[in-house]
């Protein structure tokens, strides 16, 4: 199933591109373990992920926090902690 | 009304014409958030802002239901800036109208700081020395935690 | 800087004259009041608004003294009128600089508030069937109070 | 010993002028006295001053208690509570 993964601010800058369309396996049904299979996708994936905990995430444009599911969900995203205003 | 725009903003003139647009509230709150030519002892620049296309109008459009279930607003304006900016330009305008200032001056408040928490922007300094990532501010996540 | 004027005044461009003074500040709050043209069922078609010249300056002058010593402020400006005005024209403009946002919002709130139980202006409404002169608030003066 | 008395809003009104100089007998030591005093002017002044807890007062441009002495003041005011902003 495809999805949309987005990268912002210096996620963009490790993972080396700011958005991907990809088919993670069937058995990723969470936000926690597509961070685990995009960590396995290239030394940049794995150095953006290489602390989850200065990473927060989005589902279809929403807050979610790593534990939710995917679902059905078409995009995701992947960023540090908002800096804007 | 929520607008996230690249181009640069008259501050002035947004507030005018949003006070045109609520004649009859007695007071009108506004917050204008400005790029820093300095961080500690270093000069600043520039400002690039990236933001998450979409979402950003989304969340700003979830703050200003949540402002306007919190407090009895006649009108409400966010202009939030994205794309490259320089000092002093302004980053960010709130505007809230109300019959009674404490609910124009609450909810400018709890907009700003929901906005610095949920708002997907980050912010890149320009330094003579390189671009940084800003980081997050702990004072920001205490503030917004206030209002929960 | 504090004045009390007489003629119309254009909140914007006051605004954003104020915002060139402070180019350093990261954050900038200001309070428009504004004349309503109805209190509850009756329209009011204008305000005079007496003030004691003299004094009135220098109410403002302790209040902005006051802010700087409770708060960091890069500047402070507080315009207010007197004379005859007519909906919905500005009546008062507070706006506060500060590095920090929390610093600029809390003088802003507490210059309003203070001004509105200390400073010498008195609203007179004129309606239909007569001028009346506004009754004081209960409720400014319990928002003055939780500045104590 | 000369005094400059203002009157402002609804006080104004009813004692029929915004100001007047006057010389109030040397026992008028207090703002408190001094309405006694003026209350006896007019008719418009004893309207004015009926009842006292609805005027402040200031003393040169200062807002004073009702208890403050008049020492060498040059000025006083009598006013409702502000209404501005």
């Amino acid at each position: 199933m495809a999805l949309h993964v987005l990268y912002f601010a210096w996620v963009k800058d490790k993972v080396g591109r700011g958005e991907e369309t990809l088919s993670p396996p069937p058995a990723v049904k969470t936000v926690s373990a597509l961070m685990d299979w995009l960590a396995t996708q290239s030394p940049g994936h794995a150095a953006a992920f290489s602390d989850r905990r200065l990473i927060k995430a989005a589902v279809d444009q929403q807050h979610v926090d790593h534990g939710a599911a995917l679902d059905g969900a078409g995009e995701v995203a992947f960023f540090p902690p908002v800096t804007g205003g | 009304m929520v607008r996230v725009q690249k181009h640069a903003f008259d501050p002035g003139a947004e507030i005018n014409a949003f006070l045109a647009t609520v004649p009859k509230s007695g007071g009108v709150a506004t917050f204008v958030g400005q790029v820093r030519d300095f961080k500690g002892a270093e000069t600043v620049h520039a400002m690039t802002l990236e933001h998450y296309p979409g979402m950003a109008e989304r969340e700003f459009a979830a703050l200003a239901a949540e402002a306007r279930r919190r407090w009895v607003l006649d009108g409400l304006l966010i202009i939030h800036r994205y794309g490259e900016l320089r000092p002093p330009e302004p980053i960010v305008l709130v505007a809230t109208a109300a019959a009674h200032r404490a609910d124009a001056f609450a909810a400018c408040e709890f907009l700003m700081d929901w906005l610095k928490t949920k708002a997907p922007f980050w912010k890149k300094e320009a330094f003579e020395s390189g671009e940084t990532w800003v980081a997050s501010s702990a004072d920001d996540e205490a503030r917004a935690q206030r209002w929960k």
